[in-house]
């Protein structure tokens, strides 16, 4: 009994390499730390109230909206792949399907984590299902994204269960086998909710009638905001899975997909992302020239305000847009490996950017004329809190990715020297 | 028939001398937090200080009480609100916001263009026994909610029991004042129903030196400003030819 | 396949017992009323046939509720019987003017704003509509006060499923929006809360 | 039967299963949320009858109309009182929270003796001990008074000396008083009748005088309109919130107030715009240009002005002799509309600024929650309410709250006419309060109660047979057919104006021009009451806008 306490072997899949228990607790035990001052922070604001926040009345949402709009957009790679590999029929894209679903499990359920804490009275958060708004885009915001994070769920679990000690329970397996069968139903479910969160996430500032900088007109009840948000997030999603595989591979030292995935990957990220920054580029020029005019803004006032000049208009659409499109798809950069992950990397960094002009710089320019412009630096509470959403993804990945089988077992090889 | 409520606020008669501020916070039982600051009070109606941006002698400057517009029109923080927690009230035009309801998402407070809307960061606490003199009437409002002017409700509902008491269907407009309008020193308040079109604040409502703040978003408020001086009816637009400037708090 | 069908259906059977039977009696708190005061008594000795004469409306619409301890002591100033509630009301309260610490089954809380008023002179309700007979009742009952909400139990009603209870049982929200749905009464969220 | 790990996974399955169907999730889910709707911590006013009473405030000398709302015993609202004469419904912002103050964690509950907590016999000891010894100094925050008047008998029995706290605007009307024998707490400014206002720096839309007394006049018949009926002009060296809002702002040089009044005075004579009946000012408007910071155009101009819609009336913001002698040269003095005298029988006191050094002791009646102490070597028993902060009294002895003192309100501070009303006790006194009058009346059993002095002062309004008493409709003193009658309506928050006195009653004998004071007065307006005791409320005026720039600065 003594040697099983110390090794994990009987849990790991048969035929993976793994490296030993102690290394793994050791790699484990600083996220762990970080997960411990993350939950010690959430505890504090539950408990005192979000005065433990620097948000404010007019500050009212903050960091954590921002990086949940973040990580909500780069987990899109999930139901994307399973998008492309079960309704497009993309069997390519089959070795990073789990990834993607570990990936998708962890953004999500961390987001949803760091909404309950958000909002001041948790225990009346599930009011939203017993009286809705129907004309409330987080009402659809919360209803698509609970109901997709089941769907997650659901598709996590026959992950799991293929576990080597969990597969030993018939009923398991049974239910395995069953779930399985739903995984191309569930990819389906997945792809719909996706779409409309992921679209009314992009709603939720689109809408926003009282700020201007936000307001965008619409196509039938929603904003163009809600088809920016989709493309953005289908555009990045697989670079932010590409960016995952390839830390993966660093940290472990094998080679866990093949090049010619990255490729494939990059290039889809990469044609989305240019569909993306055009269609971006042309609603800019609307909101511009009609929108904001009409709604009585000088739309040169929004960018007044240092730092959040015109330079972070360009930054969204060429450096962090048009050039990591570039990088992704055109097939000679595409070839190196560095400026393939470089693209991925701005990519990211492009999604992230647009969410925090839309969340933060939204709230910091002033609407009435005696307003003022705002600054907000978020408190370590909420920074701690965030981070522990990180690291409890990297332990809940690293898990993962030590006792469940998330690649093809024929690509894990090693690479020489490391 | 239903009614309309609003207000016409004379600025030329506004001192800023805040009398309607803490008249407002009695009435509705805000605490007085000694944590609390300009960015995360409770102030359900702010008087905030402008001017025309000039210096020297030529230099205007003016105070503008703000609070909830009561937009009539696609009301931005009715819209966003998941859980119904604010509505427009047919009968009165009121919104109406319920802190029982609200989750505290502070959507609505990113909605709101006017920042009318004030979200509890800290349970509300009074020095002991001082919770004697809170206002009956009026259910102080635990922490992580939001809240904003709801027009004085309860002095609505003490006219509307009145009436009844007395088998009267209408109330009688002398018993619903808010406490802001009765405050007001100059009285520069004026609170009415902008529905009968012989109201006297409806009639003011339609002078030419009446203004709304952000009118061009199209969302109908029905709370009116208004002001001889030109800079003044100026701070109606977000684009000024002043560039005008606040007090920083 | 049986012995796991015993071990689903015995886990069940607990759940359910544990949920109907038990969950109820854990969640509510009995307390009893600090006199035996009974409406019945009070209307054929005394009576008193209206509930308002207790119960007024005052002019300027509010409801007083609980009528207070003069009231009684209008009748009560002495014992008037020997029993031992009546001792209790006599010595206790009425003679040391301490108003008596009634527990108010249709106790509604602070951010509730009810109009008595409104629903009884302008409605045409009568008492019983919400409150049932309970003005003719001749036995005091016991009030149960929920351990988390700290409500009485007449506003969930008595029945833990809400689904077969008598009509003027629950004052729940969902109770007083079906009447005023069936009465065509709209009021908004502020018209019922403060 | 060996139960297995198995078998009781299984049993959890069919117990998850089963609680899914029974009440307890979705009832905890319901009442959880209805907790958090109600959490025992937050307090919550009780369901209780509340009813209207009318008083006056007494927590400075302006007296406004109250209109408090009453709950349980305790005073759950303020507003104004619309009938009364002089403030019309308007407070000051601190007045709507002065509820709160019975409460503030300042509010003096017990006695203290130099930091530690003590007796009132502890302190009758001491005060028989003092008086024993020397003579006592009693210095009155609120002149006028039944209890003043209890204060100022002992003062006399004692050999000591009884003085007064002056608010700025009694100040300013100082020079008048020196001039004329006319004691300035008669004075005042007949405001109603004034046509042009100009304020030499006092705060005229911020706090002068009785709350709404000048606001309303001027939101009447100026605010807003180009040619105002009134014309309020506002000399001040910073843009105030009074010149914001007035007719026409005037910059000068700090400090320069005196020298401007002089030489619009100058101006004038120069013009010929009035006739010379008062002293010749030594400066020229050139002088006074180059010292304002004007230019001589716009002095005289500003003179044409002044003399372009009268009466006009110049208002100093303390005692300022200067301005005093503009007044005199623009014959506003004992007319219509500029300064008149609404006492015949005021009589002047001592200004408690005055320094004391020969007494043995100290009696300050600050029932007010500001504080004003003097250095002194004597032992000083202060009564006060609350514990205005920085105070080095020897004895802090605690006096009843507001509301909960009966007490009369005389005449407000620069008002044209005589006023009286009568602040009842409305809310139960805090345990361990006892008044100043009080405290004496038991050192000096011989003193007639303050309380005896309200019922002979409503009895002699009665029996002067003028002016009106102003309740829910006004009612001239003469129908009344009794005392009792006339009493009752006073106690039920009513308020007695007098008649206008008659033009002149004031002559100022001056020689020459008058010096500038030391100080200069306008910029020392916000420091002459140090930081008050504020309601809780008050203070988001301070903390949570930017309405309000200094906390120090006085908010009434």
């Amino acid at each position: 009994m003594a040697s099983s306490v110390l090794t994990d072997s009987r849990w790991i899949a048969r035929g993976a390499e793994r490296t030993s228990l102690s290394r793994f607790l050791l790699w484990l035990a600083p996220w762990a730390a970080l997960l411990a001052v993350g939950v010690y922070a959430a505890g504090l604001c539950l408990y005192h109230g979000l005065n433990q926040t620097n948000m404010d009345n007019r500050f009212a949402f903050g960091l954590w909206i921002f990086l949940d709009l973040g990580i909500i957009a780069l987990g899109a790679g999930a139901f994307f792949t399973g998008f492309l590999v079960y309704i497009l029929k993309r069997a390519e894209l089959k070795p990073i399907l789990n990834t993607a679903v570990v990936v998708g499990f962890i953004c999500y359920s961390g987001a949803v984590a760091i909404l309950m804490i958000d909002v001041g009275q948790p225990l009346r958060a599930w009011f939203t299902f017993w009286h809705p708004n129907t004309h409330s885009m987080l009402t659809e915001v919360t209803f698509c994204i609970s109901c997709y994070l089941l769907v997650l769920s659901l598709e996590y679990i026959p992950i799991l269960l293929r576990n080597r000690q969990l597969r030993k329970l018939p009923s398991f397996l049974v239910f395995e086998h069953q779930l399985h069968k739903l995984v191309p139903v569930l990819a389906g479910v997945g792809t719909l909710l996706s779409f409309f969160h992921q679209g009314s996430l992009g709603g939720l500032y689109g809408v926003l009638r009282g700020r201007p900088f936000a307001f965008r007109n619409g196509i039938f009840i929603w904003p163009s905001t809600f088809f920016l948000f989709i493309l953005s997030a289908i555009a990045t999603g697989p670079s932010f899975l590409m960016l995952i595989v390839a830390t993966v591979e660093k940290v472990t030292g094998r080679k866990l997909v093949p090049q010619e995935l990255y490729r494939r990957l990059g290039f889809i990220s990469g044609l989305l992302l240019a569909i993306y920054v055009a269609a971006k580029s042309v609603d800019t020029l609307i909101w511009l020239n009609i929108t904001s005019p009409s709604e009585g803004f000088a739309p040169w006032q929004f960018y007044i305000h240092k730092p959040f000049g015109t330079p972070i208009l360009f930054a969204e659409i060429v450096v962090f847009g048009l050039l990591p499109a570039f990088l992704l798809s055109y097939r000679r950069m595409a070839a190196h490996r560095g400026w393939l992950l470089c693209g991925a990397a701005m990519a990211c960094m492009g999604v992230l950017l647009n969410r925090f002009v839309l969340t933060v710089q939204t709230l910091a320019v002033p609407t009435l004329p005696f307003d003022e412009f705002l600054s907000y630096i978020p408190s370590w509470q909420e920074v701690a809190s965030f981070a522990g959403v990180i690291a409890y993804g990297v332990i809940l990945y690293s898990l993962s990715y030590r006792y469940l089988t998330l690649f093809p077992k024929g690509d894990e090889t090693h690479v020489s020297g490391n | 028939m239903n009614a309309r409520y609003g207000m016409v606020i004379d600025l030329d008669r506004c001192t800023g001398c805040g009398s309607c501020m803490i008249a407002c916070a009695a009435e509705n039982n805000v605490p007085a937090l000694p944590q609390a600051t300009a960015r995360t009070g409770i102030t359900p109606v702010l008087v905030r200080k402008v001017s025309n941006g000039a210096e020297g002698s030529v230099r205007r400057e003016a105070f503008i009480p703000i609070m909830c517009m009561h937009c009539e029109h696609d009301t931005p923080c009715v819209k966003v609100c998941p859980q119904q927690a604010v509505e427009v009230d047919k009968a009165t035009g009121i919104v109406m916001q319920m802190p029982q309801r609200c989750l505290g998402c502070r959507y609505c407070m990113t909605a709101c263009p006017y920042h009318a809307r004030y979200f509890n960061w800290w349970d509300p606490a009074w020095p002991t026994g001082m919770e004697k003199s809170l206002n009956p009437g009026v259910a102080v409002r635990m922490r992580g909610v939001v809240e904003k002017c709801n027009l004085c409700h309860a002095r609505l509902h003490a006219a509307k029991e009145k009436a009844a008491a007395l088998g009267k269907h209408e109330i009688d407009a002398a018993e619903y004042v808010p406490a802001c309008v009765e405050a007001c020193p100059t009285n520069a308040i004026h609170f009415g129903n902008l529905a009968d079109p012989n109201d006297p604040v409806s009639i003011e409502s339609r002078s030419p030196e009446a203004f709304r703040l952000l009118a061009k978003l199209g969302t109908e408020p029905k709370l009116y400003y208004r002001s001889k001086e030109s800079w003044v009816r100026a701070l109606a637009e977000p684009i000024s030819a002043h560039s005008s400037e606040v007090q920083h708090g | 396949m049986a012995r796991k069908t015993f071990f689903f259906g015995f886990g069940l059977a607990v759940a359910l017992f544990a949920g109907w039977i038990v969950f109820p009696r854990v969640l509510y708190v009995q307390k009893h009323q600090p006199l035996d005061f009974l409406h019945k008594t009070h209307a054929e000795k005394s009576g008193i046939a209206d509930c308002a004469e207790c119960h007024t409306i005052r002019e300027d619409g509010t409801f007083a509720g609980l009528p207070p301890m003069e009231k009684c002591a209008g009748c009560h100033s002495d014992r008037i019987s020997d029993s031992q509630a009546e001792a209790t009301l006599v010595d206790s309260y009425i003679k040391t003017g301490h108003e008596t610490p009634w527990l108010v089954y249709s106790q509604q809380p602070a951010n509730v704003w009810f109009s008595h008023a409104i629903h009884v002179k302008r409605a045409g309700l009568a008492c019983t509509e919400c409150h049932s007979s309970y003005g003719e009742s001749d036995q005091v009952r016991v009030y149960q006060v929920n351990r988390i909400s700290g409500y009485s139990r007449d506003i969930w009603g008595h029945s833990i499923s809400r689904l077969r209870r008598a009509p003027h049982e629950g004052m729940k929200m969902s109770d007083c929006e079906d009447c005023h749905r069936r009465r065509n009464v709209e009021v908004g969220c502020l018209g019922c809360h403060e | 039967m060996k139960v297995t790990r198995r078998d009781l996974l299984v049993w959890s399955a069919g117990a998850a299963a089963g609680l899914i169907v029974t009440p307890v999730p979705w009832k905890l889910l319901d009442d959880t949320s209805i907790w958090s709707q109600n959490w025992p911590w937050i307090p919550q006013p009780a369901r209780v009858p509340v009813e209207m009473k009318q008083s006056s405030c007494t927590l400075c000398p302006n007296g406004c109309g109250l209109r408090v709302r009453m709950a349980a015993g305790w005073p759950v609202g303020v507003a104004g009182l619309s009938t009364h004469p002089v403030t019309r419904g308007a407070l000051c912002p601190l007045g709507f929270a002065a509820h709160q103050l019975n409460w503030h964690p300042q509010r003096l509950r017990t006695v203290r003796h130099r930091g530690s907590n003590s007796s009132w016999s502890e302190a009758q000891r001491a005060f028989a001990k003092a008086r024993a010894e020397g003579p006592i100094v009693i210095i009155d925050g609120y002149p006028g008074r039944a209890a003043s008047s209890v204060l100022e008998t002992f003062a006399q029995k004692q050999n000591g000396s009884y003085r007064v706290v002056e608010g700025p605007e009694t100040r300013a009307l100082k020079p008048y008083a020196s001039w004329s024998g006319v004691p300035a707490s008669a004075l005042g400014y007949d405001l109603e009748n004034a046509e042009t206002v100009i304020s030499f720096g006092a705060p005229m839309l911020d706090g002068w005088g009785a709350p709404g007394r000048f606001t309303r006049l001027w939101a009447e018949r100026a605010a807003g309109r180009s040619d105002p009926q009134l014309r309020l002009i506002q000399i001040d060296s910073t843009l105030s919130r009074t010149a914001a809002r007035s007719w026409q702002w005037i910059s000068i040089r700090q400090g320069s107030e005196s020298t401007l009044a002089a030489g619009l005075a100058a101006a004038l004579l120069e013009q010929k715009l009035v006739p010379a009946r008062g002293p010749i000012p030594a400066v020229s408007v050139d002088e006074a240009a180059m010292q304002t910071g004007m230019t001589a155009d716009a002095i005289r101009e500003l003179a044409r002005t002044i003399v372009g819609r009268t009466p006009a009336v110049a208002i100093a913001a303390d005692d300022n002799p200067s301005i005093a002698a503009l007044n005199l040269l623009l014959g506003a003095v004992g007319t219509l509309g500029g300064i008149v005298r609404r006492s015949k029988d005021a009589v002047d006191h001592i200004a408690a600024g005055d320094a004391i050094s020969s007494a043995r002791a100290v009696l300050i009646d600050a029932s007010v929650p500001w504080d004003f102490i003097h250095q002194t070597d004597a032992e000083v028993f202060r009564f006060a309410a609350w514990d205005g902060g920085s105070t080095k009294a020897d004895w802090l002895l605690p006096v009843p709250g507001f509301l909960e003192e009966l007490t009369d309100v005389p005449t407000a501070p620069a008002l044209a006419v005589e006023t009286y009303a009568v602040a009842p006790s409305l809310v139960k006194p805090a345990s361990e309060v006892q008044s100043a009058a009080q405290f004496l009346a038991t050192v000096e059993p011989s003193l007639i109660p303050a309380e005896k002095i309200i019922h002979t002062r409503c009895y002699n309004i009665f029996r002067a047979l003028k002016g009106n008493v102003h309740g829910d409709e006004i009612t001239p003193v003469a129908k009344f057919a009794s005392a009792q009658k006339l009493e009752a309506q006073l106690w039920k928050g009513a308020v007695w104006v007098g008649e206008a006195s008659p033009p002149g009653g004031i002559r100022c004998e001056l020689k020459g021009w008058p010096a500038a004071p030391v100080l200069g007065a306008a910029e020392n307006w916000s420091a002459l009451w140090p930081a008050p005791v504020l309601p809780p409320l008050a203070s988001k005026l301070y903390n949570e806008s930017s309405l309000r720039e200094a906390p120090d600065r006085r908010t009434v």
